[in-house]
């Protein structure tokens, strides 16, 4: 219906395309896209109905498990022609293996969230429930976008969407302000990629994927395309330096939009920059190519683990944690780039598929994590660390489910974040395979930055979930907490079973990744790790997670047989603490004060890497002798990003605006003169041009 | 019978002397001006029917045509606006007659400036609007509305009047090849030999007709008058002005662009578009970061975006241009009526004083969120699809661009966030609505009927344009370039 | 026609006429005298149109000269002056650059116009409409330098019509130029419209000069929080 | 034939080092009470301690959960685990194939983090102190095993553990600066690990110094037993884990090899009691220093353990 639009000399993008026929796949996506936008509609006057919120919640499941079940099927099916969408712009869909593993993805992020929302988020505003659905609906059309306009499309509109819920508690003023950032870095990540898919589709203009991939950038151009991409999709991913609005964000909206914003939609981003960088520049690229992902991924993974280690308030912490993670899979993304600049296919095979890997698994326990958290916030009314505690008594379940996020977000083995954190770093000890010496000391550097962000990460998990979960209730609201319904409970459930089940078999999923990992790496030709193990390479290191957890479970038989044979039945008693005194009776679960802090737990590593990376400082306030009054100790701390970054950008911005607003303080002769001085201007121009 | 273009001229200003004669009985002019607008409107979406081609003066092609239909639908809302916002403007009988005669004439006049095949008749046009336009901004008597006033009768008198001049020059330059008489004034005669006139001439010409014009258009450093005038008069004249105006001005710059363009030799007229266009974007988003006054901080947007397409057209993507224009009409003029509507409310147009709207008033705050999202470029609006296109072939034809473009972009984006987030979100302000509050029953609903219909045609003009419109558009930006 | 023709002197003689009172109308100190200077602007011009209908055989030209003559020589003077009786303005010109400079400056635009014009039109018009064109354009240019060297409301004013003056005289000077009458007219009602605006103004507050004011101090804003 | 060869070479490994785990500790205090004079513990003392801790009642605390019960189980099986991965006498281990050295590092994290939570469980304030600072130190400890590992990657061409083995027992490579630098970076992280001196001090229980010990102040009976069993094991894993790849020789080839079985075992044991009674010496030499010169110490082994890595590429350009 487009055929019309086709101005001389306009960019080709408005050529219809008109496919051969629209695959059965890419059918049933455009209804389920259709869908949700209807729900979205439905949403508003549905809302004034208590059971609306169900209804829009329950359509956004189905939504949900339908793109993951497209995604599973295409990634059985393998490529297929792009279908346009019924719109007067030209705009293309396709499913080829990389959409559809990030389809998986995102539908099983947004599937218990959405059984979470289904679970509490009864009498939602009409504002959240129309978004909820938009957001997913633009989350899936970046996804299967076929070209620059569609991917922009979905792109913006999932963020203005996630802007609305992030905006859910606008009353408070650190939401709004959480919510202003957002939606800059939005749409500053809008204005990068668009001149970048300019400088892809060249002046004919065509930016479908097909004829950018016909003809890559090259030399400055693709440097250019190169630093575009990755200010735009990393300030969307959370990458540093730009994942100042990470940690405000996600604690911002309400806990299944968080998990889904950090389960899905950080990988949509990272999605734009595989699909644009590894795919759409084509594999002919230099070996710096994929030094900035690298590079970048590394800082992320590192400063992220360690903030995660000093935030106080739990949501904050996971958001904090998901930059790691981000900064992991990014770092997986620039070796497999380096990997195939070096002709080093199975590398570069084993560095995508660590990451695809890891990008699933962290969807799922992140997901997890956010929505173990939401269920504390609902039980306990708080997500600050210091106002919980004991919960695994008073959750059972939560605390069950959490704590296998727990180990797989400390990459514990055999859980899932083990499985895919042992092929990057399996990646990351072949890195000095390239015969370049730079690099290869990147490559040493890379290793010591994953590990650290690793063992930062575990510790960050230990003390969420020390503090949480286990010792005393700090608050007598966390003593009265209880779990949630059981459609909350399954919402936590379904990602810890997939969780465990993921991390046990990496093999299968790696093989079910092989197409998305062609896309990246097409010469490589990836290890099939078989059903039960990853490998390196033939006669390489491997990883039988199964074995291992088998191993495991046959250890601790033998520790139960020897222990348990003839010991008697272990009774309770007060808490030995060295002989401390036992607490007094008008505080019933012991002096909260006595136990580890939310900033105490974190002091070892303040001090030991925080004075020098995030500038904490700490500052003790001692009574003058003789004094009562107890002494405190203030810890704080700021990220670099913010005092180097944005607020001299804001500075300079102000000063600008100042020296503009100068201007207008002319009386009306001086404006008379300046249309006077532009038109003698243009008349000397014109003489001199002219003569 | 005469011919379709010339009704849609003289049937608003028919309506103006009637509304002029006529004595302003309770809400009676309102009515028959609603009225006249939509028999305006109607004409104007019936000429979309109408074949091409020259009637005397006028001419409709695919480059007027859908700014006529706009102009069409535009006025319509805004009358429908004003009709409901009418008694808080207070009028007295004279007043009222001479504001609603004024908004007609105002309609037919840029209608003719659109339409005009002879460039005489198009600057007769453009100085009729003006002076109805400033008698607009006038209406109220304040000290600052006569200020204003004043200052864009001025400026643009200046403009008009060398505007004037190179009209002349540019006649002077065909002179020699279509001989005398009215054809050497004509657009289409002009673009036919234009590629043999004196290229010397053409480019003096060119330079007075962006100067003169090009102050209508609010183009940076000519803008000074803008602001002001769009903040000070009648709450539906800023819509008016920023929605209509400005469009009109622009086209008269494109169609001597056309003209002078065709000459290898002359002064080369994109390069120029561009630079007036950057100077537009840079300084109008850094000039939104100080406004305190949520009306003016619209007109300086309006500077910006005026300045994008300008610099759309002289990258040579009129498409581009021509998207960007019309969806900026429709959305600035949605954002207009919610601004209006919202300093009814709380009785005072100051950004720090208007809050909370999406709380207390969920219609009108979510609409003017919507709308002010969308002059930011976020989808679902036109706006976006445009500045897709006009980012994507700037980075490909001029890489140097990128960075004064992304700059100006995320500035005046940023800028439009923080007010978005200002006056939507947040603890609501409290209301002191205007003594006299909505003229019709359900005022607010009234009000904010227009600014919703506005948005939802700038999201079909972004992405269900009907074929007919696309194909018009195309035609047009083969015309242009 | 062409050099040494009658007619041809007298159009450039009556051309150049009209850029000298702009001259002159640069160097007046007395408002009085700018108004005098004015009249005999738009007498002169009203020749030259008149001259240049006969040259072109144009009778319509006729019209433009009446209007010209009965607008510019006799009634906006004449209303000038009774405004300027009637306010009690102070009577000497307010300068925003000094009349030295601005005469200098004056020079260099009208060295400016004709750079610009000579090598435009080389060739093709003929050589009276491109004297006519260099007169006209530099009479524009002078017009604009005055509104900008002058503060007084008046001045300004009057430096905005001798630019108009410049704008016919160009219109005129064009051979064959299609709705002289209807533009002229055009121009003449903004002028006037001009005018009367200027009386509302100078009536409403004794304002002596365009640009004073709420917006020219807050911009309708308010101060600075 | 060679599977079951294999599962004899596993189930005579675990044998081994699970008689051996309580020996290494009570090894090393004896050697070093003897060292300082003192009449000393009998070396067997610890396995008479972990059979009475066996027959006690443990207490829980009220505040206590399900993970005060649990963790010791998974904590002793994830050390156990793990040195049923580190070959001692003999290559061709039946568990040898199923991870690496990376694996490794992993299950000794697991171990740790369920030491860590036992700690928090009560809720205690030197549980909590002892686990940040276990987690903490483990988080340089970590990158610096790491750095090592990758020296022998580098060098063997994977991480997996029997390869490395069997390539330096052939002594092709000779001796090389940063197989040097890399054996003291991995010595630093085994005392970390091991929360021996100078990083902590097993023997005493004053709370301030502690890391270690603050974590199993709560437990008590069988638990406390499994604890010091998963920490005895940890340290027969370390000094076998350097021995492997350090001391390879005398090791026995894959396959059926009784007799070289026997000699295997013999050098084993004799490799195990020089490390032994080097660790002695070391502990007795130098004293526990402040818990915040922890980070430095660990620092500088990460430190040696980068500067190995790239010596050994300048090695390779060279070469």
């Amino acid at each position: 219906m487009v055929e019309p639009l086709l101005p001389g000399g306009e960019p080709a993008i408005l050529l219809a395309r008109v496919p051969p026929r629209i695959p059965a796949v890419l059918t049933a996506l455009l209804l389920t896209l259709g869908a949700l936008g209807l729900l979205a509609l439905a949403a508003v006057p549905l809302a004034r109905f208590a059971w609306g919120a169900a209804v829009v919640h329950g359509g956004v499941l189905a939504a949900a498990l339908a793109l993951a079940g497209l995604g599973l099927a295409g990634l059985l099916a393998g490529a297929m022609p792009p279908a346009a969408l019924p719109l007067s712009v030209p705009t293309q869909v396709a499913v080829d293996a990389l959409s559809a593993w990030f389809l998986l993805v995102v539908g099983l992020a947004a599937t218990c969230s959405a059984l979470f929302a289904l679970a509490h988020g009864a009498r939602l505003a009409p504002r959240l429930l129309a978004a909820y659905p938009l957001f997913l609906a633009g989350m899936a059309l970046a996804l299967v976008a076929a070209d620059g306009f569609t991917l922009l499309l979905g792109f913006e509109a999932m963020s203005l969407a996630s802007w609305v819920l992030v905006a859910a508690d606008h009353a408070q003023a650190e939401n709004r302000r959480a919510a202003r950032l957002y939606l800059a870095i939005a749409v500053f990540g809008g204005i990068c990629l668009v001149p970048a898919f300019g400088l892809l589709a060249g002046v004919a203009g065509d930016i479908s994927f097909a004829a950018i991939r016909a003809a890559p950038p090259a030399g400055w151009t693709a440097a250019a395309v190169l630093a575009l991409v990755v200010a735009g999709g990393g300030a969307k991913a959370g990458l540093v330096p730009l994942h100042g609005w990470l940690p405000l964000a996600h604690p911002a909206a309400p806990s299944h939009v968080s998990a889904l914003m950090s389960g899905g939609m950080t990988k949509v981003s990272v999605y734009v920059l595989a699909r644009v960088l590894l795919d759409l520049c084509g594999p002919a690229q230099p070996l710096w190519w994929g030094v900035p992902l690298l590079v970048l991924g590394a800082g992320s993974a590192v400063l992220g683990a360690l903030r995660a280690n000093l935030e106080t308030d739990g949501k904050t912490l996971l958001a904090c944690s998901t930059i790691e993670n981000i900064g992991l899979i990014c770092m997986g993304l620039g070796l497999a780039a380096a990997f195939r600049a070096a002709d080093l296919g199975v590398l570069a095979a084993l560095a995508a598929g660590a990451a695809l890997l890891h990008a699933l698994h962290h969807a799922l326990f992140k997901s997890l994590l956010f929505l173990g958290m939401g269920e504390v916030l609902h039980a306990a009314a708080s997500r600050h660390l210091d106002r919980l505690g004991g919960l695994i008594h008073a959750m059972p379940w939560t605390a069950g489910a959490v704590l296998v996020g727990v180990g797989a977000a400390a990459s514990l083995p055999p859980l899932s974040g083990f499985a895919s954190e042992w092929l990057l770093l399996q990646a990351l000890l072949a890195a000095w395979r390239v015969q370049d010496l730079a690099f290869q000391v990147l490559g040493v550097a890379a290793v010591a930055a994953a590990a650290l962000a690793a063992a930062l990460a575990a510790a960050a998990m230990v003390r969420l979930f020390g503090l949480a979960f286990l010792g005393r209730p700090r608050t007598p609201r966390a003593a009265g907490a209880q779990d949630g319904p059981w459609l909350a409970r399954a919402a936590l459930l379904l990602p810890a079973g997939l969780t465990v089940i993921l991390g046990l078999l990496p093999g299968p999923m790696l093989d079910l990744a092989q197409g998305a990992v062609q896309v990246l790496v097409p010469l490589g030709m990836a290890e099939r790790g078989g059903m039960l193990a990853v490998r390196v390479g033939d006669g390489g290191a491997r990883y039988l997670p199964l074995a291992i957890a088998a191993l495991l479970a046959a250890m601790a038989a033998l520790a139960w047989w020897v222990a348990k044979r003839r010991a008697p039945a272990s009774v309770r008693g007060p808490a030995w603490d060295c002989g401390f005194m036992p607490p007094p009776p008008h505080l019933p679960f012991g002096d909260p004060a006595t136990q580890p802090s939310a900033a105490g737990f974190g002091q070892p590593l303040r001090r030991m890497l925080g004075g020098t990376l995030l500038a904490a400082r700490e500052a003790v306030a001692m009574p003058p002798p003789g004094d009562p009054s107890p002494a405190r100790l203030t810890a704080s701390f700021a990220d670099p990003a913010d005092g180097w970054l944005l607020a001299p950008l804001a500075r300079a911005r102000d000063a600008l605006a100042a020296r503009a607003e100068r201007l207008r303080g002319l009386s009306l002769g001086a404006w008379l003169m300046l249309p006077f001085a532009t038109l003698v201007a243009l008349l000397a121009l014109a003489a001199w041009v002219g003569g | 019978m005469m011919p379709l273009p010339w009704l849609v001229v003289f049937l608003p200003w028919l309506g103006a002397v009637a509304l002029a004669l006529a004595p302003p009985r309770g809400r009676l002019p309102a009515l028959v001006n609603l009225g006249v607008a939509g028999g305006f409107c109607a004409l104007a979406l019936g000429l979309l029917g109408a074949e091409h081609g020259v009637q005397g003066w006028t001419r409709t092609d695919a480059v007027n045509l859908p700014l006529v239909a706009l102009s069409g639908l535009i006025g319509l809302a805004s009358a429908a606006f004003s009709a409901a916002t009418l008694d808080c403007e207070r009028f007295d009988g004279l007043r009222a007659r001479a504001y609603h005669a004024a908004f007609q004439i105002f309609l037919g006049a840029q209608a003719l400036a659109l339409l005009s095949d002879n460039l005489g008749v198009m600057w007769v046009a453009i100085e009729i609007a003006t002076l109805s336009s400033v008698l607009m901004v006038a209406v109220h008597g304040t000290p600052s509305a006569i200020e204003a006033a004043w200052k864009f009768f001025v400026l643009c008198g200046v403009g008009i009047a060398l505007a004037l001049f190179g009209t002349i020059l540019l006649y002077l330059a065909a002179q020699p090849l279509v001989g005398q008489g009215d054809p050497g004034l004509s657009w289409g005669a002009l673009r036919a030999v234009a590629a043999h006139c004196d290229p010397g001439i053409l480019s003096l010409a060119f330079v007075f007709l962006l100067v003169g014009y090009g102050t209508k258009a609010g183009l940076v450093p000519l803008h000074a008058w803008l602001p002001d005038a769009e903040a000070e008069g009648p709450l539906p004249m800023s819509a008016v002005l920023s929605g209509l105006l400005l469009n009109a001005a622009l086209l008269a710059v494109l169609r001597a662009k056309a003209v002078v363009g065709l000459h290898p030799g002359a002064l080369a007229p994109g390069p120029l578009l561009v630079g007036f266009g950057l100077a537009s974007l840079l300084l109008a988003a850094f000039a939104l970061w100080r406004r305190r006054d949520a009306r003016r901080l619209f007109a300086w947007s309006s500077i910006e975006h005026v300045g994008l397409s300008a610099i759309a057209f002289g990258l040579g993507a009129p498409f581009a241009g021509m998207l960007h224009l019309m969806g900026h009409s429709l959305v600035k003029s949605a954002v207009f009526f919610g601004v209006g509507a919202a300093a009814q409310i709380k009785g005072s147009q100051k950004i720090a004083e208007i809050g909370g709207l999406a709380a207390s008033h969920p219609a009108l705050g979510w609409g003017l969120a919507l709308g002010i999202a969308g002059l930011a470029g976020l989808p679902p609006f036109a706006l976006f699809v445009s500045e897709f296109l006009l980012v994507a072939q700037a980075a490909a034809r001029q890489p140097w661009l990128i960075l004064p473009l992304g700059l100006g972009l995320l500035v005046g984006a940023t800028a439009l966030i923080r007010v978005l987030q200002a006056l939507c979100l947040g603890e609501p302000t409290p209301d002191r609505p205007v003594p006299g509050g909505f003229a019709l029953p359900g005022g607010l609903l009234w009000a904010t009927l227009p600014l919703w219909s506005l948005l939802a045609l700038a999201v079909l003009l972004g992405f269900a344009l009907p074929p007919g419109l696309a194909a018009l558009l195309s035609d047009a930006a083969v015309l242009l370039e | 026609m062409s050099f040494g023709s009658l007619p041809y002197d007298i159009a450039h003689l009556l051309g150049g006429a009209v850029l000298l009172m702009s001259f002159v109308l640069l160097y007046q100190r007395r408002l009085e005298a700018v108004i005098g200077a004015f009249a005999v602007q738009g007498a002169l011009l009203a020749a030259a149109a008149f001259w240049q209908g006969f040259a072109q055989g144009a009778p319509h030209l006729y019209v433009t000269a009446l209007l010209a003559f009965g607008a510019k020589a006799l009634l906006i003077p004449l209303a000038l002056r009774i405004a300027l009786r009637r306010l009690g303005l102070h009577r000497t010109v307010e300068t925003a650059l000094g009349v030295g400079p601005s005469l200098l400056a004056a020079i260099a635009l009208v060295g400016l116009s004709v750079l610009v014009v000579l090598p435009a039109t080389a060739g093709q018009a003929q050589a009276l409409t491109r004297e006519n064109l260099a007169l006209a354009l530099s009479v524009v240019l002078l017009g604009m330098l005055m509104m900008i060297a002058r503060r007084n409301a008046i001045s300004q004013l009057i430096g905005l019509l001798s630019l108009e003056n410049g704008l016919i005289l160009a219109a005129i000077g064009v051979q064959g130029m299609p709705l002289v009458v209807e533009l002229s007219t055009a121009a003449l009602v903004l002028m006037l419209a001009l005018v009367a605006g200027i009386f509302v103004f100078l009536l409403r507050d004794r304002l002596a000069t365009l640009d004073t004011g709420d917006l020219a101090r807050q911009r309708g804003e308010g101060e600075a929080p | 034939m060679g599977w079951l060869a294999a599962l004899l070479t596993q189930i005579l490994h675990l044998a081994l080092v699970l008689a051996a785990a309580p020996l290494v500790v009570g090894g090393i205090r004896w050697l070093k009470a003897r060292m300082m004079g003192r009449q000393g513990p009998h070396p067997l003392q610890p396995l008479r301690d972990l059979a009475k801790l066996l027959r006690k009642r443990p207490v829980l605390a009220e505040t206590a959960s399900w993970v005060s019960r649990a963790a010791p189980y998974l904590g002793a099986a994830a050390a156990l685990a793990a040195l049923a991965l580190v070959p001692s006498f003999a290559r061709g281990m039946a568990f040898a194939p199923l991870g690496d050295l990376v694996v490794i590092a992993g299950l000794l994290a697991l171990g740790r983090v369920a030491m860590a939570l036992a700690g928090l469980d009560a809720g205690t304030a030197f549980g909590g102190l002892g686990a940040a600072r276990e987690m903490s130190f483990a988080a340089i400890a970590e990158p610096a095993f790491l750095l090592a590992v990758l020296s022998f990657a580098i060098l063997a061409g994977t991480t997996g553990l029997e390869p490395i083995g069997a390539l330096f027992q052939e002594g092709s490579l000779g001796l090389r600066v940063s197989l040097g630098l890399a054996l003291v970076a991995l010595l630093a992280v085994a005392v970390a690990e091991n929360a021996r001196i100078p990083v902590d001090n097993p023997a005493t229980h004053l709370e301030l110094t502690m890391v270690h010990e603050a974590m199993l102040l709560e437990a008590s009976g069988r638990h406390l037993a499994l604890w010091e069993a998963a920490s005895a094991l940890r340290l027969t894993l370390w000094l076998a884990l350097l021995s492997a790849i350090f001391f390879p020789f005398g090791t026995a080839p894959a396959g059926f090899a009784p007799l070289g079985w026997l000699l295997g075992i013999g050098a084993w044991v004799g490799k195990m009691a020089l490390l032994c009674l080097a660790l002695a010496a070391f502990e007795n030499a130098i004293a526990k220093m402040r818990v915040f010169r922890v980070p430095e110490f660990l620092g500088t082994a990460l430190l040696l353990g980068l500067l190995g890595a790239l010596l050994l590429f300048l090695s390779t350009r060279l070469a």
